[in-house]
């Protein structure tokens, strides 16, 4: 009789505890703010981009007083560990449990790709301030899912662009053996017109380029392009001038292999480096320089693009509600309000492509010493205008 | 003279620069108790596991009946009628004495790729185990306990019973009386003599008046080589035996 | 020929790197019985600390030491917390203990330094390169790194070959009732390898700064380059260690190097690269399945 | 001897009939999102039972055990994904989404990528088996990162209904209903399996190899099936978890992966029926508990599976035992619930 009263309690045990935990959370619900669901890497590789990710999303609200275009927010924040399940569980349960509509955060592709389909099919709305991946820019783009930071592929074709404009001839490339490193080089390739004279492909867990170098060295390109993002595109860049390329070979790169942490990490060796980005620290747009003074205010650090992005998608947000667009149940009232990008972008001209991407310009940036003596990223010219992307094409909404 | 059951012939084994077993003959016949005895360190563990299987021989022949079984898995040669019992008792600890015997039942019942039917509740696993742990004298109130929790001689009985199971020609019993008390010890003697004459035995043993009650010839290892083979007088009366036993300080 | 040469020398230096982790591995290992997934994190520790110590101080030597002390420490500590009870039990337990261990010492890691990862200068004294092989300069630090390789495979020598420490560590590995026969303090005996397999992890990390990116998780990324080493090698054997190290970076570079132009003579295009950067991935995974094959035991297997 | 079976299973059937009414408890109790979370611990609990099989049962410790639950899934995936072009797999394999094709094939793939792994790696023993087996995981990790054709690292969705004939799994009730069922037939038939002749077997393996062998049995074949059944119980995961998360990615063979399958069945409980299944219960619950708690719930998950593992012998399953495990040696495994029952685990 013994065993079947264990088993029994071991079963009531497991529902109970099913049961409770999510429900567990204390009900935030009170003062009837909007809420807005988070889920953003907070831990494993690339934790920091989810940090900034959120550190500008919530100095967003700060300065609009816990407001988002007038309308009172709370931002629920939870770490998806880089970890595609991990993601899609808490999406469940943001949507699902906390009849939460509308979610934004993630960083990572993969990510994305598991949460996007739930969070779409419960009609819920996901505003993206990083990762968008080509098929939802195209065959799979949804009324209810935005892009406030740009089509991946658009980093690296503006990269491309910028190499083209500096006239190099014949340049070697180098990705991480994965999809979005596979991507980088299509999107570097589709504006780039030069010769080619090796591609590699990195491993994903490679912590020594020497290898890599020496072929770099025997090829002598006029330049190199390069995707390894976060601590692969850190090791790869001191090895570089560590080799001594730096000075023999100019690299031309997107944005995610050098961001302003990356800099900080690899110091004096970035020097010379040409990078396309959609927005810099040093932008000349009152936006971005009230951002930046009150980031660094707030956190002691000069933002990354991610913060950035995190901040303009918050902004973007609230001119959405700003525009009628504040009840989520109505979600066509929250697509037309935010189709009118009324907001102050920190890159400045913005708005939104018809497959509800960024329509924005890039730049060109270079790794040069700043005053204070230190490496910076000082932007030097615009090489796109009004620049979309490739899969608009495809979308039909 | 019949056909050897097992025969040894020119057995090598080197350890690094040391010859364990150096070019050893040695014949069991059938039916015959054939005990292999000599000073520790002799090389009877290492003789004994070329035999079984566990090691592999550097050079030599092994014929069980006939037979070259060097090239076979120590399983193998289960199957062909050697079976053997250890020095230190080799069992399944958490299972019961039934459970032991039973394994080594259906090992000799063909492969085990079954994987349906119940096989505590198998009679055709069940009988046989039960009439070997009558044949080896385990009560019957001990065969239900984990074997972890018997005696040291309850489990040389239930390690005797599974090498029984396998229905041996030759059976390889290394040191079946160490540490069993005085009781014990008789019980298994009188257990070996039942076994003589159908089964042929190598006895590995230490105690000396074991050997000379139950052996029908004695061969004497003396580092890694057979130095004598022949009946309990004859060896008594062997020169280089005597020699061999008097320069090692644990004597006959 | 130049390339090749220099390409070896790479091959060497990631080698050398390798063996540093893997000699503490297979030392615990090959005394202790305890399979130590938590290495990594140790590598992590020294390196965060002779970064933190770097940015202070501006001093090389006492990064290195900090680095080095603060692994040693935390493997001292982990190994009386924890490690120490699970000698006597299986591998699993000993896989899982450590296995929690990691997710706490990343996410302490976190907590204490953050999430960007950290800048780390090389030492003045070794910045530039030099020309070793005519027309190739190499990195004064990557010969540095092989350098101070060599010498603690040196070193780890004269200890086991020639020091009491090292007779007992020799004595515990074959046999451990032995060693407490003999009247020695095992437990102390045991941290103490402990600490010293930490210290060289440790090392390692210190000396990966400024050539790796120092951040969290950048143990594990190691980890299992380091397990296939000391698979290679033979478990416990730190001769196979070395010798494990050096096929793994040498192959490891070669692949890299010169699969991409031998595919591209061979199928030519885009595919070769993808397929070359495919097969590089696996080359050291495929190097170890044909080692196990031929010797299950590894190369020099420690207890024959 | 010690158990009794009908009493067992009706014991059993009553707790699956518990578990089947979650979905209406759920709804009744505002939670909808419990239901994809249950049928994410039911999938996680074959997962983790099936590695029980070999890790629990023959003393295999496999630390590669996610490359066939992330084989399984990526069977389900690559056939959905021929299946909205319409061009076959490799030219010959049409896309589905039908369950009672994807199942089946990625039982068949799991079982032989099993089989490949296993023939190498079990020539290995211990630690060296351990590692092996991890490496081999990796590299299947690494291969499906760079397979640009399914995705790469971003994975795969599956953004069609799955159907299980005339059923549609985008509920996540039927979902839930269609993995409880497998898993009750998995632990059926993994219950009858270690009872067997060759369960037997593998059992005699874990305890003592040398005892095997001295029996006339080689040991090989019975581990290598041993894993290919575990491997194809992974798949069998694998092949629901994808069906379940509608999502495939390289993130299913990580390392971390087969460590966490390791943590389940440690922590349910080695070796014992249902061990696994709440193994898989009290690790989800709890890792969704700590990370909506604190973004630092590593540091707190990391030293509770450290205290798990040096404090408590047998797991949850061993709570529910009537009395410790120092009894007296009549009562070793004796009247306890087989079920959750926990044996020394070194003989």
């Amino acid at each position: 009789m013994l065993h079947r009263r264990g088993l029994l309690a071991a079963g009531a045990l497991g529902g109970a505890a099913l049961v409770a935990s999510p429900l567990a959370r204390p009900a935030l619900a009170q003062a009837a703010p909007v809420r807005i669901g988070m889920i953003t890497s907070l831990s494993g590789p690339g934790a920091y981009l989810g940090q900034d990710i959120r550190d500008g999303f919530l100095l967003a609200i700060e300065q609009g007083g816990g407001k988002l275009g007038g309308t009172p927010v709370a931002l629920l924040v939870e770490d998806d560990g880089l970890k595609p399940g991990q993601g899609k569980q808490i999406a469940e349960r943001f949507v699902g449990n906390e009849k939460i509509r509308l979610l934004t955060g993630i960083v990572f592709s993969n990510v994305l790709g598991a949460v996007l389909p739930d969070v779409l099919d419960a009609g819920a709305v996901y505003a993206s301030p990083n990762a968008s991946p080509s098929n939802f820019a195209g065959r799979d783009c949804h009324r209810n899912y935005w892009s406030i930071a740009w089509q991946n592929d658009s980093l690296h074709e503006s990269a491309g662009q910028a190499a083209q404009n500096l006239g190099h001839k014949r340049m070697f490339l180098l990705a991480a053996n994965y999809q979005a490193g596979r991507d980088a080089i299509a999107g570097f390739r589709r504006m780039y017109k030069g010769e080619v004279l090796g591609e590699i492909y990195t491993r994903l867990d490679q912590t020594d380029y020497a290898a890599e170098l020496a072929r770099i060295r025997a090829a002598r390109p006029d330049a190199v392009y390069q995707f390894h993002p976060g601590g692969l595109g850190i090791a790869f860049l001191r090895q570089y001038a560590q080799a001594g390329l730096a000075e023999l070979v100019p690299q031309v790169v997107a944005a995610p292999s050098m961001d302003s942490t990356t800099l900080a990490a690899v110091g004096e060796a970035a020097l010379g480096m040409t990078v396309g980005s959609h927005w810099n620290s040093d932008f000349d747009v009152p936006a971005s320089r009230a951002f930046v003074a009150a980031f660094r205010a707030k956190y002691d650090r000069l933002p990354t693009y991610y913060a950035q992005q995190g901040f303009d998608t918050a902004l973007a947000i609230g001119g959405a509600f700003r525009n009628g667009g504040a009840d989520l149940a109505d979600t066509e009232a929250f697509r037309k309000g935010m189709l009118k990008a009324d907001f102050a972008s920190t890159r400045g001209r913005f708005r939104f492509g018809p497959n509800q991407h960024p329509v924005q310009d890039w730049f060109m940036l270079k790794v040069e010493r700043g005053a204070d003596g230190k490496p910076a990223l000082v932007t030097k010219a615009k090489i796109l205008s009004d620049h979309g992307d490739a899969y608009a094409a495809q979308c039909r909404l | 003279m019949a056909e050897p059951l097992l025969a040894v012939r020119g057995l090598v084994k080197r350890f690094g620069g040391l010859l364990a077993t150096d070019h050893l003959d040695l014949a069991v016949l059938p039916g015959e108790l054939h005990a292999l005895i000599g000073p520790n360190g002799a090389g009877k563990s290492t003789a004994i596991a070329q035999i079984t299987g566990t090691l592999r021989p550097d050079a030599g022949s092994i014929r069980l009946a006939g037979e070259e079984i060097v090239p076979l898995h120590a399983a193998a040669r289960v199957h062909r009628g050697m079976a053997r019992t250890f020095q230190i008792t080799q069992l399944l600890g958490d299972d019961t004495a039934r459970d032991n015997v039973a394994l080594a039942v259906q090992a000799r019942l063909g492969h085990s790729f079954r994987f349906w039917r119940d096989a505590r509740r198998d009679p055709a696993l069940a009988a046989p185990a039960e009439a070997l742990l009558d044949q080896v004298g385990l009560p019957e109130s001990r065969r239900a306990l984990p074997v972890a929790d018997l005696s040291h001689g309850e489990r040389k009985q239930i390690e005797l019973a599974a090498a029984l199971a396998a229905a041996p020609r030759l059976l390889l019993l290394d040191e079946p009386m160490a540490g069993l008390g005085a009781a014990e010890s008789l019980r298994m003697t009188e257990t070996l003599r039942g076994l003589k004459g159908r089964i042929g035995m190598l006895l590995v043993e230490h105690d000396m008046e074991a050997v000379f009650a139950l052996a029908d010839r004695i061969s004497v290892l003396v580092y890694g080589r057979c130095i004598a083979t022949g009946t309990a007088d004859e060896i008594r009366r062997d020169p280089a035996v005597i020699a061999a036993y008097l320069s090692d300080e644990e004597g006959v | 020929m130049a390339l090749l040469l220099e390409q070896l020398l790479n091959g060497l230096q990631l080698g050398v790197m390798l063996f540093l982790l893997a000699a503490g591995l297979t030392l615990v290992f090959g005394i202790m019985g305890v399979i130590n997934l938590a290495q990594g994190s140790l590598y992590m520790v020294g390196a965060f600390a002779g970064a933190a110590l770097a940015a202070r101080t501006g001093s090389a030597t006492l990064s290195l030491l900090g680095g080095i002390a603060a692994a040693a420490a935390v493997g001292m500590a982990m190994e009386l917390a924890v490690l120490r009870r699970l000698y006597r039990r299986g591998h699993l337990d000993q896989v899982l203990a450590t296995f929690g261990m990691i997710l706490f010492l990343n996410q302490a890691m976190t907590m204490l330094a953050g999430r960007q990862p950290l800048f780390v200068a090389v030492p003045p004294a070794l910045e530039g390169a030099v020309e070793i092989i005519p027309g190739v300069p190499y990195p004064v630090y990557r010969l540095a790194i092989i350098a101070v390789g060599i010498l603690v495979a040196a070193g780890l020598w004269l200890l086991i070959q020639r020091t009491r420490l090292g007779m007992l560590v020799r004595a515990g590995a074959t046999n451990r009732e032995m060693v407490r026969a003999l009247g020695v303090d095992i437990r102390l005996l045991y941290t103490l390898v402990f600490g010293l397999g930490a210290l060289l992890a440790g090392l390692a990390g210190v000396m990966a700064g400024p050539v790796f990116s120092v951040q969290v998780g950048m143990g594990e990324q190691i980890l299992i380059t380091t397990f296939v080493v000391v698979v290679i090698g033979g478990i416990g054997s730190v001769r196979g260690a070395f010798a494990g190290a050096m096929l793994v970076g040498l192959v490891d570079t070669l692949l890299r190097a010169f699969l991409p132009d031998l595919l591209r003579g061979a199928i030519g295009g885009p595919d070769a690269d993808a397929l070359a950067g495919g097969l590089a991935s696996m080359g050291i995974y495929l190097l170890m399945a044909i080692v196990l094959l031929v010797r299950p035991r590894g190369l020099f297997p420690a207890h024959a | 001897m010690r158990e009794h079976p009908a009493r067992e299973r009706a014991a059993l059937l009553l707790l699956l009939a518990a578990a089947a009414l979650l979905p209406f408890l759920a709804t009744a109790l505002g939670s909808p999102a419990t239901v994809p979370l249950a049928s994410r611990i039911v999938i996680y609990g074959i997962a983790a039972a099936s590695l029980n099989l070999i890790l629990g049962h023959g003393g295999l410790v496999s630390f590669g055990h996610a490359a066939f639950y992330g084989l399984g899934g990526y069977t389900v995936g690559i056939l959905y994904a021929h299946l909205a072009p319409g061009d076959p797999f490799l030219g010959l394999i049409p896309g589905s989404n039908q369950l009672a094709v994807t199942l089946p094939a990625a039982l068949l793939v799991g079982g032989l990528g099993a089989a490949a792994i296993g023939a190498l790696s079990l020539r290995t023993s211990g630690v060296q088996f351990i590692m092996i087996t991890l490496a081999f995981a990796q590299m299947l990790y690494f291969l499906f990162a760079s397979l640009s054709a399914y995705g790469g690292d971003d994975g795969l969705s599956v953004r069609r209904p799955n159907l299980l004939g005339p059923l549609n799994l985008r509920d996540p009730a039927t979902m839930y209903w269609v993995a409880l069922g497998a898993l009750a037939l998995w632990l059926a038939f993994q219950r009858r399996l270690v009872r067997s002749r060759f369960g037997r077997v593998l059992e005699g393996i874990r305890q003592n190899e040398a005892r095997v062998v001295a029996s006339g049995i080689r040991p090989y074949p019975y581990k290598l099936a041993a894993f290919v059944i575990a491997g194809m119980g992974a798949a069998l995961a694998g092949a629901l978890m994808v069906n379940a998360m509608r999502f495939v990615s390289p993130d299913m063979l990580h390392w971390t992966k087969s460590g966490e399958l390791m943590v389940m069945v440690i922590l349910g409980g080695i070796g014992t029926l249902l061990g696994p299944v709440l193994g898989a219960l009290a690790l989800v619950v709890l890792e969704t508990g700590l990370t909506a708690l604190t973004e630092n719930w590593q540091v707190v998950l990391g030293p509770i599976l450290v205290v798990v593992v040096l404090f408590s012998q047998g797991g949850l399953a061993a709570l529910f035992r009537r009395r410790p495990a120092s009894d007296a040696p009549g009562a070793a495994g004796g009247r306890l619930p087989r079920l959750l029952s926990w044996r020394r685990r070194h003989g």
